[in-house]
């Protein structure tokens, strides 16, 4: 068990060591990510209360199509570098390629998140601070969600041709319930949680990554194989 | 009325698919349909079926 | 005993759908458009089933890699794609005479639609890889992730629904109807049946054409 | 004389195209193998397969006395395989991609470990520049220092010797020497004979996708 996680933060190391290099994943979403906020605030902004009452779908939306676009380079390094399946050669449990990249993504949005948060909180007028604890909580476990599926249709898509078709088709489908939990969860927190349905979302977000990272876990390494 | 193109949607879907099915049953090679060989399976030479796969057959000839 | 099935299949449809049409009297709360639903239902049953089949079958390609699991699975999801494609139109068509609108989010009809789009991507990347050890590793991966999330993608929209509008009641099924309903199911299940075993035969015939030994020229 | 590998009808398909055609082989260890070839003939592929990279579509593979393709999971720890295009991260200096390939390894005294085989294939003064600075020489000795960094017991090389001058192609060899020298068995796969056969004890050259030629060099 310690071997994986020391694996996977040997990949975890060089992904990052990369990204602060080049620079070009991070900038590449926050000014994607800021596009997608502009052109709401153009398309919603005359009315100050209906962007404030959406805003945390709006958040959630800049963080699914920025997070897509993330997804598509985490094995672009190693396509540069002889391609992933070469990861195979280290001796170990495959997984920990897998899990390498998963933490690099989270990181990868946490980032993002970090800032895309202020953003929205002064574009769209809403008060993030009081609510800050469980939107941090409610921003986790959709981050996590996306990426634990995202990262496991990246690794089977950067073979195939048309993966940029490809990876959004195959991943829509299964992140409806981690928009739907993430986005209810964040709604609801944001206007005071009045209805205490917030922890229901909650409950559905976590049950799902629960799922998805068995599942993922369980299949990852055949998506490598050759 | 609604009815009535709902079913005959159906049944038009239904009928062009199994016509497709004998468009590309049709373009294949005539071969008996009774034992293809099994394709390459990942276990052993001679697989579990007992004529194996071309092959195998091949690599047996060749053994001294 | 393919041929027997075949036309015990359209027997079966033919005379359920001439109960349902027109022997069975018509819903008295929607009226004739009720009939629909035993051509509606029966499609979501056999597309379900179908998807449930690629399910089992992919898990078994991962276990044992025998191609024969994953020619199945590919059938199964041909006919799945072409069943739940149908019930779509079907509950939209049902959904406008009885709703008022072509589009409704019932979360019966949300999760089917999802569902389309993630075995569609099933057969895009089925059409895009060449090796057939290959395409059937990658088809059964999505063979089984995409039947995992159906219970929970159904769950979230059924939430998301219930907090925009009560969710519509079950319809209650008088027994007549429960009879016609069951009798089609069948019909259609033995029509599903016939479909398979035909399309896995093809699937078969076609592999062997691929695999044509060692001595095969590019 | 114990066996490095030994190889019975393997066959390895890439859809419609077979790329292996029923492969026998057998390997003492010690030996220095040359693979030769022309392009197609499944040289790489065969060392893919070595590798544990590929599974075979059908046909016995046993390496360092493991049977592939599910127990080849020692063959990763005590084999390397040197890839044509290279496994070298552009962004990463020589050290950092030297200390990835130690930490995947699990290898402890990490640091010396790579001085030493950066030391050994004469990249001290390049080491803290990223590889997307280096020549292609620089690169292939990067490679051999990532194989120097542990200990092997089977090294497969693919196209070491392209598009190398002449003193690249003296450290390559000088590092299938070493290789040999302490026992460990190499293979060898080029389609330029002349370089492969000078280290080499054993020619083995493919012919569309069996073994064609056998014989001691």
């Amino acid at each position: 068990m310690t071997e994986l996680v020391r694996r996977a933060g040997a990949i975890l190391w060089k992904d990052l060591l990369t990204e602060t290099r080049t620079r070009q994943g991070l900038s590449a979403m926050l000014s994607f990510a800021a596009l997608i906020l502009f052109l709401f605030t153009f398309a919603f902004g005359a009315d100050a209360a209906l962007l404030s009452r959406i805003a945390g779908g709006l958040l959630w939306v800049a963080i699914v199509f920025t997070g897509t676009l993330a997804l598509g380079r985490s094995f672009q390094s190693e396509e540069l570098a002889g391609g992933a399946r070469l990861l195979r050669l280290y001796p170990g449990d495959v997984r920990a390629i897998y899990l390498g990249k998963l933490a690099g993504n989270v990181l990868l949005l946490a980032a993002l998140e970090l800032l895309l948060f202020p953003a929205t909180a002064v574009l769209f007028q809403v008060e993030l601070l009081p609510h800050a604890a469980t939107l941090t909580l409610v921003a986790f476990l959709g981050t996590l969600g996306f990426s634990t599926i995202g990262t496991f249709f990246a690794a089977l898509t950067v073979h195939l041709r048309a993966r940029e078709l490809l990876l959004p088709l195959l991943l829509f489908p299964a992140l409806v319930p981690v928009v739907i939990g993430s986005v209810g969860a964040t709604v609801e927190t944001l206007a005071g949680d009045p209805f205490g349905r917030a922890g229901g979302w909650i409950r559905l977000l976590t049950a799902y990554d629960v799922i998805l990272f068995v599942v993922c876990m369980w299949i990852f390494p055949v998506v490598l194989e050759e | 009325m609604s009815i009535i193109v709902g079913y005959a949607i159906t049944f038009a879907a239904g009928v062009a698919y199994v016509l497709r099915l004998g468009r590309r049953e049709g373009a294949l090679p005539p071969s008996d349909p009774s034992s293809p060989p099994s394709g390459g399976t990942q276990e052993g030479v001679n697989g579990d079926t007992e004529q194996g796969t071309p092959e195998s057959r091949a690599s047996d000839a060749r053994k001294p | 005993m393919q041929r027997t099935l075949g036309a015990l299949a359209l027997a079966t449809i033919a005379i359920g759908t001439i109960i349902g049409l027109f022997i069975v009297p018509a819903d008295g709360l929607q009226g004739e458009i009720q009939r629909l639903l035993y051509v509606h239902v029966p499609t979501a049953w056999v597309g379900m089933l179908a998807f449930f089949f690629v399910f089992i079958m992919s898990t078994l390609y991962l276990v044992q890699r025998r191609l024969d699991w994953d020619l199945m699975a590919a059938s199964a999801v041909e006919i799945g794609v072409v069943a739940i494609a149908l019930t779509i139109i079907l509950g939209s068509i049902w959904g406008q005479g009885t709703w008022g609108v072509w589009w409704e989010w019932d979360p019966r009809l949300t999760t089917t639609a999802l569902l389309l789009i993630v075995y569609v991507g099933y057969l895009v990347v089925r059409s895009m890889t060449e090796d057939p050890d290959q395409r059937a590793r990658w088809c059964a991966v999505i063979g089984v992730i995409g039947f995992v999330q159906v219970p929970i993608v159904y769950l979230s929209v059924f939430w998301w629904r219930s907090l925009h509008q009560p969710p519509s009641s079950p319809r209650s099924m008088a027994t007549v109807f429960g009879f016609t309903l069951l009798f089609n199911f069948a019909a259609y299940t033995i029509g599903f049946a016939y479909l398979m075993m035909r399309r896995y035969r093809l699937a078969k015939r076609e592999l062997s054409l691929e695999l044509a030994g060692p001595d095969a020229e590019p | 004389m114990k066996t490095a590998l030994r190889v019975e009808g393997l066959t390895r398909r890439f859809g419609r195209r077979w790329a292996l055609r029923g492969i026998d082989l057998e390997v003492e260890a010690g030996s220095v193998v040359a693979l030769l070839g022309s392009n197609g003939t499944g040289k790489t592929t065969l060392l893919r397969v070595l590798s544990t990279l590929l599974r075979p579509t059908a046909g016995t593979v046993e390496v360092l006395g493991c049977a592939l393709p599910d127990g080849g999971a020692p063959v990763r720890e005590r084999a390397a395989f040197m890839t044509s295009e290279g496994h070298l991260y552009e962004e990463l200096t020589g050290r950092e991609n030297l200390r990835f390939t130690a930490r995947m390894h699990g290898l402890t005294v990490e640091r010396e470990r790579v001085s030493a085989a950066l030391a050994e294939v004469g990249l001290e003064d390049a080491a803290d520049t990223t590889v997307r600075a280096y020549s292609t020489g620089m690169r292939k000795r990067l490679e051999l220092a990532r194989i120097g960094l542990r200990p092997v017991e089977l090294v497969l090389l693919d196209e070491p010797f392209a598009s190398l001058d002449d003193d690249g192609v003296a450290i390559v060899q000088r590092s299938i020497a070493g290789w040999k020298g302490r026992g460990a068995t190499v293979i060898v796969a080029s389609h330029r004979v002349a370089q492969a056969s000078r280290c080499a004890n054993r020619l083995v050259r493919l012919v569309r996708g069996v073994v064609g030629e056998d014989a001691p060099s």
